[in-house]
């Protein structure tokens, strides 16, 4: 079911205005916060609307701003604006068409967590919206929403954008504390998690675009309220991006527990014509593929997670039995292989070796054993063995397709390519993130 | 009685059998291909030295009668492909007990036994030989 | 205490240690690549995963503390099998290198693969080829293909050294290390890489293919270029003394060297050794020159001068035997502040403000630095930066102000506060006014040592012998022409009998009557006391050339009285050009091996502040006859100059420093 | 009547004296030429070898079991290895069972052809101890085609063998076992019935079954004096539980007992050869624990792994679990046994070696006692005692 | 001619001949043996090695001449040339021919047995002389050994003397016109084989040597020259006494073939040494006490029997 509580107006006006957006009650969360919220209280209607981190992990967010110590050192709020996922382009949608609502979440938030600088992280390539949350900023600050004394109350924030220098790794939350602090983009050890020390050693929360986004209409509607929507467990809405196969691929903002089904066949209109799902990618090139019977399955993070893939950050890429099995995996390692910070070693030399075999297999050159030598390199490299979850990431897809579509896999290792079947294929990048789409 | 002429009888047998020793050195018998005798350092096919120095051989000798000290290759005239060559390789031939292990050890095929074993000297140092006495001539 | 069971064995240990280091202390070896004790945890190698009871992935070793009761296992199936695993993606990319590789025998790629690691390949796929042999000029080469990216080399660089000079380059399966933009590796500490890298991705240049672990005879001792005597681990190799490793002593170095100290090790093998007894340059045996020396020793008044590369033992029988000895030929005048307590190196690390007083621990004891370049308060004082890397207030003044400046400092707030100085100048009574430890730093290796066992001398022996009141001078491992800060040639040819026992021909051999060769660092035993006032053994690991200094002094009875009447010792004025030890000055050489020799750059840096107005690298003349590069430092004094130490000859109070015109 | 002086004389018989197998030492108090006291003296051909063992690998000690026995070298290097891989706990293919099981029979043989030899030539028949070293030819052929060398080969590895068998064995094996009764005859023919042998055999050297049990004497000398007792029956090892073969014995106990034993034992081996050749089966011939053996060479040019693992066993050699075995083995004089003690390490803590030979040399006191100076050479001859054995 | 200097003369050529058949003797066992033991003997100093006696010699004359401490020096220097003496003595009285000797007395074959019984003071002498008891133990060996085997041997010899009813070897050659005494004689000569072998001290009655049992008997301790006059003893001796039995049995010099009477004697000489060697190549050494045995309880008690028998024949046909 469509809600639009975090894309209201998006694609009717012009939301980066800050006029535009305060006439259609921008920044009351603001007001309201400072005027009449103490932060403790708006940190509790945070918790209490259970808000689930947008960013894939769906840890609430309410509870890591818990976390923070409250030692005296200065604390952070980072937003990690860096959406490289393969498939996922909702966070891009927020910053460039409702730069505003960020603005307003980070404000609300800092102001919960008792930060005096915030720093909005944008991915590398987010030329433009980087630009935009410029400008946003800018009108913010005049507007006295951002600065000294905001509102004229005691509260101080900064706000800087600062954009990332390409790398996908900066994703990961230490990572990108790494690269605001102008290190090479390595994730840190955990523990210490960031809520403890994390931007220059100090208590620090990261929080995706989204879900900063859905805090000002917790803090003018209430924590109860927002908990109402949707699944119990996963309340609100989700913006799903939605690529591939599919008629009208785009982004959906969808109340949480809508069955995937609605998506794929009502929003997004179904598959190409003449052709019929082959499975679906729902978090982008990091998530296990699920298949047609699984369409049910309601899009909350809990649901997908007991059906074996997960929410994430709702990256959907939709593929046809056109599709060859290991040209995805081809794709998607491809990308990892590209994309590995290189620090610990299963994810650098393993994901290299993974597309190499890929790369074999999908050219023909597949040898027998090669089906049981990348079950085996998945073992390898996922299973939590790397430094950080984009190790795991790396083989989820991998290791999903070596389950359902194994047959293809054989075929390919006994040298028969799909290559007839894929000239049907159009053209597309999965690097870019703009999947399959038809 | 009887026991003694078959003796007699079997001993004149053998008189007419063909004799086993051979004149050497006029002649040789035939040496089988894994015979472990002498030492040489091969070449590979670019008439490099295929030894590089890496000692172990000397490691594996169990009576350390191998001597190898290393290099690097000189730019532009190299001994050895890659970087390490041993401008040092000496084997004591007299503590040498010819069990292959250097052979075996060699990863570069470098250290070979051959059927060679016509080691003749009567001064000592002519058995501590070093790299020109070993190393095959380049073709 | 923290008690927990590793594979079934309870061990206790310190709340805060690491799983690796409790399994270690449990008797577990957990293979570790990126872990190094002393650098802060990475778990960027993914090697030390083990199993933790209640959690259900397996975790990094190198990176969990323990905790009350936790259950541990290092040998499950799943730990195997992810060791396996990370064994065999380290080893796809890595090239066939064992048999010319330096590291074969004592790496972990090999021990661990080895010992946990897969049996066959399974990578079919065409390696990654990077670069091979990378010169990094002066002593490290780099090879990028063997580099495993544990990172101890970059962390070391960052935690340690807080310098840049290797770092990591790309990213991913391309990432690699190097230096980047530069050809050669900036720092003093380069050597300490090549032992922090567990494979052969580092190795050192001077020991390059020399020798493989399993022929070296290992003995530990110390080094004894500078004062500070860091432990090392001599490797021998059929007799010759193929290199030195780190031999950890908290106390003392804390577990590093200094390229100097680490590299210096070519003596025994020096061509240009001295080799004989020369007796007014003829080679004799050694019977006939101890005779001649003798003579020389009962003909009229003795005076020695030496003892840096002196051992305490021989340092004692000089003076027994010289009777009028003094270790004082360069520039330091005092052993230890009369009157104030000695610090340790140790101390370093407790206090919360250090003093530099005109001196540059970098160069005069390099690993020193690296207990202050990361310091939170040093205060800098003195004409030259005393600080090169890390944070320091900078008090400077001019080259005769420094006494001036220590007055203006109140160290009273401080708790522990440590003053360093290299003991040059007339700086006792202000430093003894801060009221703080004291931690000399000397010019020459033995110093503290020679102190102690009294080569000291009120009066100026080489002005003695200017006055012709010497008739014996016999120099036990010092060259006045380079290191005395006035010219002195005058004064050593006016000596009837100039003895001089020398590792090396030098200026001053050219003019010795008796010339005696004698065993170098590494070819003697005997004790030496460092800065701190620590007393340790040096062992002989190598076959002397020539007879030890001890041994010479054992072979002469005691011998004349001191002469008398000597003149109050001279104090010079600095004028504007100031002589600065640097890392290749001071310790007990008076000179190096040629591979050293080589390894230095070519020409040496005179630092000029850049209102001097001369451009950096501007060839300059000093005294018309040393050529030398400018180099600019806004950190000096303005109206200084700085020299190094050592590099040129009779550098006195009068030299004058001349720009060539720059084109 | 002038009372007849009963002086004896103190006969010192080596250690360098032509019948003394090597360099031991005979101190005889002879009555005429009849001894009265044998006392033996060893340790002329110490060589250390057992402390020796320490110095080396693992692997590089099979050298050192070589050169005790050096008549059969192979069934030192058997014992050893065995002892190793019990401790390493590694089974090896059967085809290397098999192999070991050919050349350890062709060593028995060897070595009784030379035991035959030079016990005839010291009781100064000669042409057959050229026969016997012109049959022994053929088997050190094989060793020489097989390993490359022919005194001592040390062609056994821990886990395994130098290399497989040549192309070429299999022929020379059956050769030579269309020889072997050929020549057996001969030797018979020569010496059965020479009633000049039998003199000096029968009834020469009586060692009874109780002082041999007594004296810990193995092999065929505890045979001959009628205990069947084999180790390879006792114990089989390396697949001996496989083979069909006889345990030869005699109850006399003497010089011509042992004689006899020999014999049979050298065609009871001929049949072991047989089989062993007959039923070789195919596949690999050494562990394929990489851990231990050496990586096929083919594969040091394009595999890491394999490169690191020659070059650490080669270099540093593999580690063997702490503990102790004994492992004994039935070699041409009896039981050899190999008591091996780990540390854990790279090399053997220690290897104390149970030499046959050793115990055959101890019983010498008694069986030369009363004994003319002519009947030493010939009970010396039937012990076959070897003395790098002895000393080690 | 003085028939002095004549008698002289034949000496002289006997020796030399005696000498060069030792010589040659010694390389052809070598070779035989050689050939019996599948190998080749002597092929490196000349054609076929038939100038290793040479080498020999030179080699025997430059070795170092080591007289052991303790000895008695003059036995000792003495003892190699009885034994050689006694060897080329004998042959003073054999003729090779109808008329072709040194010497040929009446009563030549009790010449010949006195001088072969001396052979054996040099065996003994040197053995005793030389302070070993190697040498000691064979030197006594010798001398049992010679007592055991002389007698038998005279009984032999003795059944052919009354069969010819001579004791000149002449006239016993020509008394075997007719048949040689090999065939009626057969014990006899069988025994004279046995005996001249122990007398010649070779295998397998070589006790007083007995390499392996007494490293080198009674010539352990001697060297070069002296060790070569042993050697020389102990072939001429088998060479002389080949020629006695070829004389006493074989028919000397006689042939059914017109070829010189000295090639047939020769060749039968030859027929004797062969099978010497052949012998020695086969058998195993007697023990001591078995030898003993042997020559008391066997070789006597037949040759006195058959000494008896022929006696016996010979009165009853005379």
């Amino acid at each position: 079911m469509i809600m639009r509580l975090l894309t209201d107006g998006i694609g009717e006006v012009d939301l980066r205005d800050i006029g535009t957006y305060r006439a259609r009650g921008g920044y009351r969360a603001v007001e309201n916060a400072l005027r009449r919220m103490s932060p403790k209280e708006v940190a509790d209607e945070v918790s209490a609307a259970n808000l689930r981190g947008r960013g894939g992990a769906g840890f609430p967010a309410g509870r890591k701003w818990s976390f923070l110590p409250g030692d005296g050192r200065p604390r952070y709020l980072c937003v990690n604006g860096d959406e490289s996922e393969p498939g996922s382009f909702n966070n891009r949608m927020l910053v460039e068409d409702n730069p505003h609502l960020l603005v307003e979440g980070v404000i609300c938030s800092s102001y919960a967590i008792g930060c005096s600088f915030a720093v909005i992280y944008l991915r590398g390539e987010f030329y433009e919206g980087a630009a935009i949350m410029g400008r946003a900023l800018e009108q913010a600050a005049e507007a006295g929403y951002v600065g000294e004394h905001i509102l004229g109350s005691d509260y101080s924030l900064r706000i800087v954008v600062h954009r990332g220098a390409g790398a996908y790794i900066c994703g990961e939350e230490s990572a990108l504390l790494e690269s605001i602090e102008g290190k090479r983009g390595h994730p840190r050890v955990k523990p210490p998690f960031p809520a403890v020390a994390g931007l220059y050693a100090s208590p620090t929360v990261v929080n995706t675009v989204e879900t900063l986004c859905c805090v000002p209409s917790i803090v003018n509607n209430g924590g109860a309220w927002f908990a109402g929507i949707g699944s119990p467990k996963s309340p609100g809405t989700k913006i799903c991006s939605i690529s591939g196969h599919v008629r009208r691929p785009g982004n959906y903002e969808l109340v949480m527990g809508t069955p995937l089904r609605e998506l794929v066949e009502e929003h997004a209109g179904g598959i190409r014509d003449g052709h019929r799902l082959k499975m679906i990618l729902p978090a982008g090139a990091s998530s296990a593929a699920m298949t047609p019977d699984q369409l049910d399955t309601p899009l909350d993070f809990d649901a997908m997670a007991a059906a074996g893939s997960l929410l994430g950050s709702a990256g959907l890429i939709v593929c046809d039995e056109t599709t060859c099995a290991v040209k995805v995996a081809l794709l998607g390692e491809s990308f990892y292989a590209h994309e590995s910070c290189g620090k610990c070693t299963p994810c650098r030399e393993g994901t290299k070796w993974v597309e190499k075999v890929l790369a074999r297999l999908e050219g023909g050159q597949g040898r027998p054993e090669d089906v049981d030598l990348l079950k085996s390199l998945v073992g390898e490299i996922g299973g939590g063995k790397c430094l950080c979850p984009l190790g795991d990431f790396a083989v989820t897809y991998l290791g999903s397709a070596l389950k359902l579509f194994e047959d293809e896999f054989v075929a390919h290792a006994h040298g028969r390519t799909c290559s007839e079947r894929l000239q049907a294929r159009p053209t597309a990048s999965v690097a870019t993130g703009e999947v399959l789409s038809a | 009685m009887g026991g003694l002429v078959k003796g007699l009888a079997t001993t004149l047998k053998y008189l007419r059998r063909p004799r086993a020793t051979v004149d050497y050195p006029a002649k040789e018998r035939p040496y089988p291909e894994r015979f472990r005798g002498l030492h040489i350092l091969d070449r590979d096919a670019e008439g490099l030295e295929r030894c590089v120095g890496c000692e172990l051989c000397a490691a594996a000798c169990p009576v350390h009668c191998i001597t190898v000290e290393a290099a690097e290759n000189p730019v532009g005239a190299p001994y050895s492909a890659g970087e390490r060559y041993a401008w040092r390789y000496e084997i004591d031939l007299l503590r040498c007990i010819f069990c292959g292990y250097c052979e075996e050890a060699c990863p570069e095929d470098a250290i070979q036994l051959t059927p060679r074993h016509d080691l003749l000297s009567n001064k000592r140092e002519d058995f501590l030989v070093g790299k020109d006495w070993l190393t095959v001539p380049r073709q | 205490m923290i008690t927990l069971t590793i594979d079934g064995k309870t061990v206790s240990v310190e709340p805060g240690t690491l799983l690796v280091e409790a399994a270690r202390a449990a008797g577990r070896d957990i293979p570790v690549y990126c872990y190094h004790p002393k650098l802060a945890p990475a778990g960027a190698c993914r090697m030390c995963l083990v199993e933790i009871e209640k959690m259900p992935k397996l975790q990094t070793a190198c990176t969990t503390p323990v905790s009350e009761g936790m259950a541990v296992h290092t040998t499950t199936a799943r730990v195997k099998e992810a060791q396996h695993g990370v064994l065999e993606l380290l080893l796809i990319n890595h090239p066939l290198d064992c048999p010319i590789c330096d590291k074969g025998g004592e790496c972990d790629l090999q021990d661990f693969t080895l010992r946990y690691g897969p049996p066959s390949s399974r990578f079919l796929d065409g390696k990654i080829h990077r670069k091979k042999a990378l010169d990094c000029p002066p002593f490290l080469v780099i090879d990028e293909e063997r580099c495993i990216l544990c990172q101890r080399c970059v962390r070391y660089e960052d935690e340690i050294l807080h310098e840049r000079n290797i770092v990591l380059i790309e990213r991913g399966s391309h990432m690699t290390i190097g230096t980047e933009g530069r050809d050669d590796y900036g720092g003093y500490y380069s050597g300490n890489n090549t032992e922090l890298c567990p494979v052969g991705a580092l190795t050192s240049r001077p020991y390059r293919f020399k020798s493989r672990p399993w022929d070296l005879k290992m003995t530990p001792t110390i080094c004894t270029q500078c004062s500070l005597h860091c432990n090392v681990r001599a490797d021998v190799r059929h007799g010759d003394l193929m290199r030195l490793m780190i031999h950890d002593n908290p106390q003392v170095d804390g577990g590093w060297l200094c390229d100097r100290g680490r590299y210096a090790i070519g003596d025994a093998k020096a061509a240009e050794r001295l080799s004989h007894p020369l007796v007014r340059g003829g080679e004799v045996s050694w019977d006939i020159a101890l005779a001649e020396v003798q003579n020389a020793l009962e003909a009229g008044p003795v005076a020695g001068l030496g003892g840096g590369r002196l051992t305490n033992e021989a340092a004692a029988a000089f003076k027994q035997i010289c009777g009028t000895v003094d270790w004082r030929v360069g520039r330091q005048t005092y052993a230890r502040v009369p009157g104030v307590a000695e610090a340790t190196p140790s101390d370093l690390s407790e206090a919360d403000v250090i003093v530099l007083v005109d001196t540059c621990p970098m160069e005069e004891a390099p690993i020193l630095d690296l207990r202050i370049r990361h310091h939170k308060r040093v205060i800098d004082v003195g004409p030259v930066p005393g600080m090169r890397v890390g944070p320091a207030e900078r008090v400077v003044c001019a080259p005769d102000g420094v006494a001036e400046a220590l007055r203006g400092l109140d160290l009273s707030a401080a708790k522990h506060p440590v003053v360093v100085w290299n003991g040059r100048g007339e700086l006792v009574e202000a430093i003894r006014a801060l009221g703080a430890p004291v931690l000399m730093v000397h010019e020459v290796a033995n110093a503290r040592g020679a102190h102690d066992a009294g080569l000291e001398t009120e009066g100026d022996i080489l002005a003695a012998c200017a006055e012709g009141k010497i008739h014996t001078l016999w120099l036990a491992g010092a060259n006045p022409l380079r290191s005395y800060p006035a010219d002195v040639r005058a004064a050593l040819e006016k000596v009837p009998v100039l003895i001089v026992s020398d590792l090396y021909p030098t200026e001053v051999t050219e003019l010795a009557t008796i010339v005696l060769p004698v065993a170098g660092p590494f070819e003697r035993a005997g004790t030496f006391t460092n800065l701190g006032g620590l007393t340790q053994t040096a062992a002989a690991v190598v076959a002397p050339r020539g007879l030890s200094d001890e041994r010479i002094f054992q072979r002469l009875r005691p011998a004349a009285q001191p002469a008398k009447d000597l003149p109050a010792r001279r104090s010079f004025q600095g004028g504007n050009l100031l002589v600065r030890p640097h890392l290749w000055s001071g310790g007990g050489n008076t000179r190096f091996d040629r591979t050293l020799e080589a390894a230095r750059t070519a020409l040496a840096t005179v630092r000029v502040h850049p209102s001097q107005g001369l451009a950096a690298g501007t060839h300059v003349m000093i005294n018309d006859v040393h050529e030398a590069v400018v180099a600019v430092d806004p950190g000096l004094h303005p109206a200084v100059v700085v020299v190094p130490d050592r590099t040129f000859a009779g550098l006195g109070a009068d030299a004058r420093l001349r720009a060539v015109v720059p084109a | 009547m002038a009372e007849t002086s009963t002086e004896t004389m103190v006969l010192n018989m080596g250690p360098q004296h032509p019948s003394t197998h090597g360099v031991l030492r005979l101190i005889v108090e002879v009555d005429g030429e009849t001894i009265v006291r044998c006392q033996p003296d060893i340790g002329f051909l110490h060589t250390g070898i057992e402390k020796q063992f320490e110095t080396h690998t693992w692997q590089q000690a099979v050298t050192d079991s070589d050169r005790m026995d050096y008549l059969s070298p192979l069934t030192n290097n058997l014992g050893y290895v065995l002892a190793v891989e019990r401790l390493l706990e590694i089974q090896v293919p059967p085809r290397c069972e098999a192999i070991r099981v050919l050349f350890c029979e062709l060593s028995r043989v060897s070595s009784h052809l030379v035991w035959l030899g030079t016990s005839a030539l010291e009781l100064g028949a000669q042409s057959i101890f050229f026969y016997c070293f012109q049959a022994r030819e053929a088997i050190l052929d094989m060793f020489e085609a097989t390993a490359g060398v022919r005194m001592n080969p040390s062609y056994m590895r821990v886990g395994g063998l130098m290399y497989d068998i040549p192309p070429q064995l299999p022929g020379m094996v059956a050769r030579f076992l269309e020889e072997l009764p050929r020549w057996l005859a001969d030797f018979r023919a020569l010496l059965d019935g020479n009633p000049i042998f039998r003199e000096r055999v029968v009834g020469v050297g009586v060692l009874g079954r109780e002082q041999a049990l007594a004296y810990g004497v193995t092999g065929p000398s505890l045979r001959a004096a009628g205990v069947a007792w084999d180790v390879r029956k006792a114990y089989p090892y390396s697949g001996y539980e496989r083979y069909e073969f006889g345990v030869p014995t005699r109850t006399d106990g003497d010089v011509w007992a042992r004689y006899e034993v020999r014999m049979a034992e050298m065609e009871e081996s001929g049949k072991i050869i047989r089989q062993a050749m007959a039923g070789m089966p195919d596949g690999a011939w050494k562990t394929d624990d990489r851990k231990v053996a050496l990586p096929p060479r083919e594969e040091l040019h394009r595999s890491m792994e394999a490169l690191i693992h020659h070059f650490k066993l080669v270099a540093q050699g593999f580690n063997v679990p702490a503990g102790a075995v004994y492992q004994p083995v039935e070699g041409p004089r009896g039981e050899i046994g190999f008591y091996v003690v780990s540390d854990g390490g790279a090399h053997p803590y220690r290897v104390r070696v149970r030499p046959p030979s050793f115990y055959n040399t101890a019983v010498l006191t008694r069986l030369l006692e009363g004994r003319l100076l002519a009947d030493a050479v010939a009970i010396i001859a039937s012990l076959d005692m070897v003395m790098g054995e002895v000393d080690r | 001619m003085n028939p002095l200097l004549a008698a002289l003369l034949r000496g002289l050529l006997a020796i030399l001949c005696l000498l060069t058949a030792f010589a040659y003797t010694m390389v052809l066992e070598r070779k035989v043996l050689g050939y019996f033991q599948l190998r080749w003997g002597p092929t490196k100093v000349g054609p076929w090695g038939m100038l290793q006696p040479l080498a020999d010699a030179v080699k025997m004359v430059l070795k170092e001449d080591i007289r052991p401490a303790g000895i008695d020096r003059f036995i000792y220097a003495l003892a190699p040339g009885i034994s050689l003496f006694a060897a080329l003595a004998i042959f003073a009285a054999v003729p090779i021919g109808p008329n072709a000797a040194v010497t040929d007395p009446p009563g030549g074959l009790l010449y010949v047995l006195a001088l072969a019984a001396l052979g054996v003071y040099g065996v003994s002498l040197g053995g005793w002389s030389s302070q070993s008891k190697y040498a000691l133990l064979g030197s006594l060996r010798a001398t049992a050994q010679m007592i055991s085997y002389e007698l038998a041997m005279g009984m032999a010899v003795l059944a052919v003397v009354v069969a010819a009813g001579t004791v000149s070897l002449t006239g016993v050659v020509q008394a075997q016109a007719s048949i040689w005494f090999v065939l009626p004689e057969i014990v006899a000569f069988v025994i004279f084989l046995i005996c001249a072998t122990a007398e010649g001290n070779r295998a397998p009655f070589d006790l007083a040597e007995a390499e392996s049992e007494l490293v080198a008997g009674y010539h352990t301790e001697f060297t070069g020259l002296r060790f070569a006059m042993f050697v020389m003893a102990e072939y001429i001796d088998m060479i002389v006494l080949a020629v006695v039995g070829a004389l006493l049995f074989l028919g000397g010099w006689r042939g059914p073939a017109p070829v010189p009477g000295f090639i047939w004697l020769l060749l039968k000489t030859g027929v004797l040494i062969f099978l010497q060697m052949w012998v020695r190549a086969t058998f195993p050494r007697l023990r001591y006490d078995k030898l003993m045995d042997f020559g008391w309880k066997w070789l006597l008690p037949f040759a006195f029997l058959n000494l008896a028998g022929t006696a016996i024949i010979v009165a009853l046909r005379g």
